[in-house]
This record gives structure tokens, C-alpha cells and sequence, in this order.
């Protein structure tokens, strides 16, 4: 499937991109992240991150369908 | 003044008795004397206002500037939640939060929450609320640079 | 603006590493805007300020304008003891606080406290515990006019 | 001895006057309040008010001196 990921902050350092659409087999945001972790040199653990999926908050098992957009958050520091 | 902000504060003007809350980001400087024209009104005894700036120090490093960067669509959806919470939790009138994006210089203003309503006990409480949630849930993220030439996101440990 | 709260505040601004505190009274309109520049400042991360307005209403009652009176000299003195204690109690840079006495109509501004700080938590706890301070311990009294064309002095029990 | 009075808010339109000099044999607050309050129809309970004496507040009992300025003062209500 093709998903539309957006980088910000770190992670968008990291990727050296603000957003791409990628092809994977990841059918979840945790496999999804642990595909991109090992492409563009992320911390392999996720706990410290949230997941948007659609500009939404969602979870790691979130079931992803073709197109949806994609965000790793890290910790946030607004304010 | 540019910006959605400004906008939203002439609506806030316009219809008078309408009780809203507001969330916005801001790419150009926040006018704060444009934003608390948006909390006056005959009916309020009570305006609490925080403004968050850009220090010149944080944790011992001389900071010569920073960037804030939004997930806008997500950071004004969640603003939008916390603003509306603000309302359900406390007996206030209207809430705005103005959160400024992109490179800002240091003393410029970051964020910008007012609280009106009948009673001090409710705005500050409502406006404390809001700078807390916004601190820790909307999706922005500040990138410092140091007078020693490095810079860094931070990203607070949860 | 004339009266003595612009004054304090250039002052604050000329000599910007001062750390002080200022209580102040106002027989002309309060200029807000020329109060919140008196706190701002390049250490400064957070400011809290309170407004406090005259209401068009007060215990179901219609208000139509208010006069404050103040016993000035002790209010200056007592004010300025309470500002120093914020001083002393929270971790702020500097507070001020105008207090309006006269002829006010409604919406006016009665009360403007403004504090600054390195961080919010000092910055709003001791906004908040001027505000409180000086509502039960500073000798200024109002009178409300009401629609009905009455008018009394309020004097809330102790 | 000589006192100045300073009148305000209830007081002073019970009193109808801003200040005057009252000559008085009273040599504490609470014994001058109690001639005013009979002079200007007072609430001859004092527990509600406050004394300042030269613009500082005092005890009830405070030791008048000839030419102190008195006030008696209401619950506040600023802010």
C-alpha cells in the first residue's frame, strides 16, 4: 500500500525530507515506523513518540488503508 | 497585522454575545493588543492573560533564537479540543490561544492565551488549563539555537 | 495617558535589570498597553497579567457606572507591602499593579496587575495572590450606581 | 487633645464630611469611635472596621497622641 508520510521536527532532520509517500507491507503505524527507524537511522524504540494517522491521533495497531497520511510524533515543546 | 489571530479576534468583536473559544497558529508576530481587544466585554469582571516569550537563556545556554514547527492541521484541531474543554470545565466567557510558528527572534512573544469571564476564579484557572494542555499535547516543536553555534529540537522526555 | 501608572512603567523600562515591584493608583483610565511593556523583557519566559472590569451587573442587579474611593496614602503603603511579598514568596522578576480610583463607566478597567517571570508557575501564583491581596487589604471602597437609581457602598462582610 | 478625622465610603456620608479636627478627651481609637458613632449615627459595633492611625493601621487600643490623624475604615471592597 501507499501511504503519505509527513516528518516533523527531529525526525524531519533525520529523514532530511518533510513528507514522501512511501510503498510498504505495513498494514500498522508500529511496522510502518520500524521500516522507516531502520531507513533513516530512528530510534528503533517507539515509546516515546506518538502516531497521527489523518491528522488524527491513533494508535500503533491502527488498522492503515491505502493513502492514509502518516506522522511519527515526537515529544512535543510548544508553549 | 497578518495572520488568522487578528482575524478571529474581529469576529470575537463582532458578535458580541457569542461565547466561543479560539485556537489559532501564527506564522507573522502576535498582536496582543489586538487579541485582548477580543476579551473585553460589558458583561466580564475578569481577564486573566499569559503570554509566553523567547527567553534569552534555557538550562544555562545562551539562546540567540528559535523556530517553532506545527503539524498545523493536527496542532489546531487538539488546540481547538483543549479550548472547548476549557469551556466545558470552567464559567468563563471566551478563551483564545494564539501559538506563533516559524523564526522568532528572542522577546517576541510564543504563545499567546487570554481567559475573560464574570469571576478571577474561573479565568485564571481556564487560562491556566490552557497553556498547560497546549504545552504538552498540541504537535509543535521548538528547535533553540545557542550562542554557541549549535541548535537542537527539544523534545521534552514524557 | 497622564497619571502616575505610565510613569512607573518607563521607568521599569529605562532600567530594564530592575527588579521591582510597584503599586500604584490611577484617577485616569488605566493604559494597559503601556503597563504590559513594563513587563517585558529578554530573561522573561512568561507573564501573567489580571484585569479586572467594571460589570454591567452585580448579584442580579443592573450597574450603570461605579465610583472607587481611597483612603490614598495607606493604599499606596499597604499595596506596596504586597507587592513586596510577592517579591518574597514567588520567583518573579517584577509586579505591578495600578488600581483605578474615580468616576468609572462600565467596561472600564478597575484593577490591572501584571507580573513576569522565568517561568509560569511563579508568574501565575503571584498574579493571583495580588489580585486576592489586595481585594481584602487595601483600603479602597466602591460604590455602585444601579438602573433602579440606587446606589450603595459595597462592604462585604469580613 | 486634637484629632483629624478622615471619613470614607458609608462613613463619610453617614458622617457628611471628607475630614474634620474633632477635640476630643478620648486616648484610644476605640473610645473616639465610639463618640463619633454617637455624633453621626455609626453602628456602635466597631467588629467590622479598621483603625489607621497616620496612615498606618492600629490597634484599637493604640495610645493617641494630640494631632494623630484617625480613620476608621469599612470592609474594603477594590479589585
Amino acid at each position: 500500500m501507499n501511504y503519505q508520510l509527513l516528518y516533523f521536527a527531529s525526525l524531519r532532520d533525520a529523514a532530511g525530507r518533510v513528507e514522501e509517500t512511501v510503498a510498504s507491507q505495513a498494514r500498522d503505524p508500529r511496522t510502518l515506523y520500524t521500516e522507516l527507524a531502520a531507513r533513516y537511522g530512528f530510534n528503533p524504540t517507539n515509546t516515546h513518540l506518538r502516531v497521527a494517522v489523518n491528522s488524527a491521533f491513533a494508535m500503533w495497531d491502527h488498522a492503515l488503508a491505502d493513502g492514509d497520511e502518516v506522522a511519527f510524533l515526537p515529544p512535543v515543546s510548544g508553549g | 497585522m497578518s495572520g488568522s489571530a487578528p482575524r478571529a479576534m474581529d469576529g470575537c468583536l463582532r458578535d458580541f454575545q457569542m461565547h466561543t473559544s479560539v485556537f489559532t497558529l501564527s506564522y507573522s508576530p502576535i498582536d496582543a493588543a489586538a487579541l485582548r481587544r477580543g476579551i473585553e466585554g460589558l458583561g466580564i469582571g475578569a481577564a486573566v492573560v499569559f503570554e509566553g516569550r523567547v527567553r534569552d537563556h534555557n538550562d544555562g545556554r545562551i539562546v540567540l533564537g528559535l523556530v517553532y514547527q506545527a503539524y498545523a492541521e493536527l496542532a489546531k484541531a487538539e488546540g481547538a479540543r483543549i479550548m472547548d474543554e476549557a469551556r466545558e470545565r470552567f464559567a468563563i466567557e471566551r478563551a483564545v490561544c494564539v501559538h506563533r510558528t516559524g523564526e522568532l527572534a528572542l522577546g517576541e512573544l510564543a504563545v499567546w492565551v487570554g481567559v475573560c469571564a464574570a469571576h478571577r476564579d474561573a479565568a485564571f484557572a481556564a487560562c491556566r488549563y490552557v497553556i498547560d494542555e497546549v504545552k504538552v499535547r498540541v504537535p509543535i516543536w521548538k528547535r533553540e539555537h545557542y550562542a554557541d553555534g549549535d541548535a537542537e529540537w527539544l523534545h521534552p522526555a514524557d
